[in-house]
Parts: structure tokens; sequence; C-alpha cells
């Protein structure tokens, strides 16, 4: 259960929240809505722990973050706006080797089903920087493949530059997690509907 | 008291432009530093006015 | 509290330069132009003091995240920073009638000249970043990186002088010190102590009063 | 260590290689840099070579001191632009041992490649077999040295303007003590001196910065992700 009471932050000289509180339990998102600048991005940092809000505290299963040190990380999933893929290396290279600095045994057969299963087949070999922006989100998505056993996804406009079948597919994907005990916090501009109970904070 | 006369301090034995070189320079940068920051300080207060909290005392 | 220590800043230093122009003999060696170093040594010593305290703030600064400490050690560093430009300058001015140059690789000059890079990293770089907190924090961490490397530098340059030029050309090796002169410096540099407190207390309160504005317009803002 | 950890490390140096060799272009170019600063200096001096043997050791520890520094941009801009250098620290093992993994796959790239030309180039400044093997000993203990302090430089300077000769601006004062012992080392076995005084306070500097820099790498880093 992920918990913020009366969280703030100051970026510069501007005040992005103020004593911002929710709570999100097992199995449910949280939608974070806000035009550009209202700090959605900002408070998906300060819940991965990236940074740390002025004030208020945020809580995960009952104990403040600040309590956790290293293994806060271990337990959630961070996709932020950028893929978090290096250009010149393979998507199946990305994957097996962004997963394992995670702690994430990927083998490459394992991956190659994953980019297939997402379509990508043909591009699994070749320098992700050749692919278009879609397939370069779809790459960085198949992180998500195989972290179902982290219990946290943050996720930042994960739908963005995707067309539909992969929007479909990216949706049940984060539904069929959320059955199955997980939580979800994420951002997006476009409605997407979700079959899973979802709440959503507004940013003014 | 060795100084006989003024013009004799201001010669300080033949050294007087490395004595009063590096005395004088020592003057002005400290004494710039100073200025410096009180109108720094200033400008500030002037900036902020009178705001609600009376920030500006 | 800042007049307090101004006022002492210049009786203090009023007295130092009494006893060093007029109760201080002239040296043998030297003749007067040794009476620089009752503004050299201080400037030097500040300036070595000054990081030490500016790395102890920053340091606060960055475990206990207190503002107020980090906001101390930028105030202190532009102070810092002067204290040493003005131990070079006097010691290139003392340097030229004694050595006849007016810049000798002395092991202390080269130091300072070093130190005084320090500086003005440390300036840069928190001066580079427009994230104020983050500003604080990097600067922080380079003050205390800078504070292990000082000592490392100092020596290393000391042997690198030592392997290069002979003791012979040093200002370590100070005029033999007659009582006078010994209590002429002295009083200089804790009248230049007295004065780098003074400054940096007035430039951390500027800094506050800068941050309060910036802070104040958030809140209208927001 | 548990095993989580050394995995990481092993994925984090790995990618870094593989980068490093896809891009090749990259490391061409301090190497490159290197060779041309180092023979620009006998044009500039003059090909007199009592002058050029005496001032060869300084000018190639120089310019392998301006190389490696050159080589930082690309240390960990790359990453933290494209979103990669966030995962490393969400990846919840010791950042300071990620980041150590990261300089040493930096230093094989960039800072190896200088030690093994370096001799080339001496024979450039008429510095006979002796000095030169000395001169790729001080390279070979000083550059990692150089790799470490200047990446505490671009960390610090991530995402600012003018990171680049802000960077050098910070790491050069620190890299002097480097610098001396190991243009010292050479010189002294030009001259036939001892050298192990150099090579032992440059091995003890080295032993140092693996130990301490990537603390404050690591904050660095968390500071420039805040």
């Amino acid at each position: 259960m992920l918990e913020a009471n009366a969280i703030s932050c100051v970026r510069g000289s501007r005040r992005l929240f103020r004593r911002l509180s929710f709570r999100v339990d097992v199995g449910t998102a949280l939608r974070i809505r806000g035009e550009n600048g209202a700090g959605k991005t900002s408070l998906l940092r300060i819940v991965a722990g990236l940074s740390t809000a002025d004030e208020g505290r945020i809580a995960w299963q009952g104990r403040a973050l600040t309590e956790y040190g290293d293994d806060y990380p271990k337990q959630l999933v961070y996709l932020g706006h950028s893929n978090a893929l290096k250009g010149h290396l393979s998507a199946e290279e990305n994957i097996r080797l962004g997963l394992a600095v995670q702690g994430i045994e990927v083998g490459n057969d394992q991956a190659r089903d994953a980019l297939n299963a997402e379509g990508l087949a043909i591009a699994a070999g070749i320098p992700v920087q050749w692919l278009s922006a879609g397939q370069r989100r779809r790459v960085a998505l198949t992180r998500l493949v195989f972290s179902s056993a982290r219990a946290l996804w943050i996720l930042d406009e994960p739908f963005n530059s995707l067309d539909s079948a992969a929007i479909e597919r990216l949706a049940a994907r984060i539904a069929q997690y959320l059955v199955s005990g997980g939580i979800v916090v994420y951002t997006t501009h476009q409605d997407v509907a979700l079959d899973a109970s979802v709440h959503t904070l507004e940013l003014e | 008291m060795q100084w006989g006369s003024v013009s004799e301090f201001l010669a300080m034995g033949g050294y007087g432009l490395y004595v009063w070189g590096s005395y004088l320079v020592t003057a002005l940068v400290l004494g710039a530093e100073v200025l410096l920051i009180r109108r720094r300080g200033r400008t500030t207060a002037a900036i902020t006015g009178p705001t609600e909290n009376g920030a500006s005392e | 509290m800042v007049p307090v220590f101004a006022v002492l800043a210049v009786v203090l230093g009023i007295a130092g330069l009494y006893v060093g122009f007029f109760v201080a003999p002239t040296d043998f060696q030297q003749g007067e132009s040794y009476r620089i170093i009752f503004i050299h040594v201080p400037a030097a010593w500040m300036s070595m003091f000054i990081y030490m305290v500016m790395a102890f703030w920053a340091g606060v600064g960055l475990t206990f995240n207190t503002r107020l400490s980090s906001m101390m050690a930028r105030a202190l560093a532009p102070t810092g920073a002067l204290m040493t430009f003005l131990a070079l300058w006097t010691g290139a001015l003392w340097g030229k009638p004694t050595w006849g140059t007016w810049w000798v690789w002395d092991a202390r000059l080269t130091s300072e000249l070093i130190l005084l890079f320090l500086y003005i990293g440390y300036m840069s770089l928190a001066a580079a970043i427009d994230d104020v907190r983050r500003a604080d924090k990097a600067a922080a961490v380079f003050a205390l990186v800078g504070v292990v490397n000082v000592p490392i530098i100092y020596y290393s340059v000391q042997w690198w002088n030592t392997l290069h030029q002979g003791a012979s050309v040093s200002l370590t090796r100070a005029p033999s010190m007659a009582q006078s002169m010994l209590l002429g410096m002295l009083l200089m540099a804790l009248a230049f102590w007295m004065y780098s407190i003074a400054v940096s207390l007035m430039r951390v309160r500027a800094i506050i009063m800068e941050r309060e504005r910036a802070s104040a317009w958030a809140q209208e803002l927001a | 260590m548990n095993g989580g950890a050394w995995q990481a490390i092993r994925a984090v140096a790995w990618r870094d290689i593989l980068v490093a060799m896809r891009g090749r272009a990259d490391v061409l170019t301090t190497v490159i840099f290197f060779a041309i600063v180092v023979s620009l200096f006998p044009l500039g001096v003059g090909a007199d070579p009592g002058i050029l043997q005496t001032i060869g050791p300084g000018v190639v520890w120089v310019a392998a001191l301006l190389a490696s520094m050159l080589a930082l941009g690309r240390l960990f801009a790359g990453d933290f632009e494209d979103g990669t250098l966030e995962q490393l620290v969400l990846a919840g093992e010791p950042l300071a041992m990620l980041v150590l993994a990261k300089v040493t796959a930096h230093w094989l790239a960039t800072g190896l490649p200088l030690v093994i030309l370096s001799p080339l180039l001496g024979v450039q400044f008429g510095l006979t077999g002796d000095a030169l093997w000395v001169m790729m000993w001080s390279l070979a203990i000083g550059t990692p040295v150089l790799s470490l302090l200047g990446a505490i430089g671009a960390a610090l300077t991530l995402g600012v303007r003018g990171a680049g000769a802000l960077t050098a601006l910070l790491v050069l004062p620190l890299y002097v003590p480097v610098l001396i012992f190991g243009a010292g080392a050479v010189s002294a076995a030009a001259q036939n001196m001892q050298i192990s005084a150099h090579l032992s306070l440059l091995g003890a500097m080295m032993f140092t910065a693996v130990a301490l820099a990537p603390w404050a790498i690591a904050s660095a880093v968390r500071i420039a992700l805040e």
C-alpha cells in the first residue's frame, strides 16, 4: 500500500503542489492528471525516491521511504519520459543488460520472445537508434513483461507515441498486473480505459 | 620610532613601491568587497519592498 | 552581530599596522620590504582557514540538509578567494625586490595559486546551476573533495619544489622574527579573521534575503 | 556483496564497453587528440633534442591529462540524457559500486589507449627504453586516478550549461599531484634516478581515489538527478 500525506514540492522558485495526500491500495491504479508543468513528473520522481519532497512524507507498506535505503527501489519499476535505451545497442541487448542492472536475469531467447510478442521481431537485432519513436517506446515497455514480480509500477506517459494496437496491449498488461496484486501510479494525457479500479488525482 | 620624516616613511627604505603597492591593493580590495555586499543587500531590500511578512527590516 | 566583528577588525588592524610600521625594527637582511609580511602571511593563513571553515559548513549543509549552513559556505567562498588573491598579490610584490622576479615557483605560492583555482571552481559551479538547492549541494560536494585534496596538493607541490629548486628560494623561512614583528603579524592575522567573519555574515544576510524574496514570489505565484 | 550487486556491476560495465566499442569514433578522438597535442610541442619549442628530452615527460603527461579530461564528457552525459542513469540510481544496488564500474569501463575505453600509445609518442622526444617503460607504468597507475577525479567533476556538472569547460575548471587543480609525480617519475627515469618513490606515491593516490572517489561521484549523481 502506497501512501503520501501532505507532501509539497518546490522546483526553483515555483511551487508545484502543496499539502497533497493520497492512498493507493493493492490492485488499484492512481492516474495523475494536470497540464504540462503542473508537476506530474516531479511527483512520480518523488514517489520513486529519485527526489525528496520539500514537506510531508511518503510511506510504502506503512514505513517511510527514508527508512528503506536501497531496498525500496528493488520493489518498483520506474519508466520515465525517456526510454532508458542505449542507441548503439540492439533492442535485445538493451533489454537484457537494462534488466540485469535492475537485478532481473533475462536470457537471450526470453528477450527475443518478449520482443516478438510486442511485434518487434525484425527490430530485435538492429541498434535502437534506427527504430521509430513508437518502436523505441515499445522496446522500453517490454521491460514490464519481466517486472510483474515488482510490487509497484511508476509509469510516466507510458502510452506516448504508441499506436492503438500497442495501447490496447499495454492497457491489458497493466490490468492483468493490477489483478495479480500490483500497484500502478501513472500519468497520461490520452484517456485510455483500464478495466481495473482507477483513482484519479488532479494537479492544478 | 625610526622614521625621521614622513617622506622617509613613504620611501620605506627604497621599497615604497612594493610595500605601499601591496597595502594599497589590499585596502582597495577589502573596501570594495564591503561596498559590494552592502549594495547587494540594499538592492534586495529595495526589490523585496514591504512584503507581507516585512522581510526587509 | 556584524558591527562587533567589524569594530574588532578595525581596532586590531590599526594596532597591527602600528606595531608593524612603528615598533618593528628594520630587517637587517631585507630592509623595509619585509613589512609586506604583515598582510601576506595573514592573508595566506586566512585563505587556508576559510577554505576549511567553508568545507565544514558545506559538509554540515550536505549531511543535515540545513539550508543555512550551505548558505554560510556560499557566503565564505568569495572572501576566501579574495584572501588567496591578496596572498598571491602581496607575495609577488614581496618577491620582486627580494628575488628580482614577480613570480617565483615557491611551494607555498604555487599551492596558493591552486587554492585560488579551487575557490573559483567552487564559485563557478555554484553559479552555473540554476536550481539553488542543487547548486548548494553540488558545490558542497566539490568543497569536500577539495578539502581532502588541499593537503595532498600542498605536499606534492612542496616535494616538487625541493626537487626542482632546492630550498634556497622559499618564503617559508621567514626572516628571523623579532618579538615585535611576530606581534604585528599576529595582530594583523586576528584583524583579518574578524574582517572575514564580519564580511561573510553580511553576505550571508544578503543571500538569505535574496532567497526569501525568491520563495516569497513562489507563494504569490501559486 | 550479494550476487545481485555483482551481476548489476558486470552488466553496467559490459554495457558501457559495448557502447564504447560500437561508437569507436569517440574512443579514437581521445587518442588522436593525445597524439596531436604531443606533436604540437616540438613545433612550438623547436626540435633541439636536448630541450625535447627534458620537456618530453612533462609534455606527454600533460597531453594525457588533457585527453582524459576531454573524454569525461561522454562518461555520464549520454546516460543522463537517455534516462539510463536514473535506472542506475533505482537499481537498489550500492550506487558507488555501479559508478565505479562505469568509470572502469570508461578508463578501459579512454585511459588504457593513452597508456599503450604513450611510448610511441615518447620516442618523438628522444626518450630511451627505460624512460618509455616508466612512462607507461606511471600512466597506467595515474590515468585511473584522472578518470576517477574527473568523474566527480563530470557528475557535478551534469545538465549544466558549459559543462565541458566547467568540468575542466573543477578537476584540473585536483590533477596537479598526479601530474607532479607522474611526470616526475618519467623524468627521473630519463636521468636514471630513483623512481620507486614516485610510483609508490602514485599508487597510494590510486588506492585512495578508488576508495573515496566513488562516494563523491555517487552523491554528485544523486544530486544531479534530484
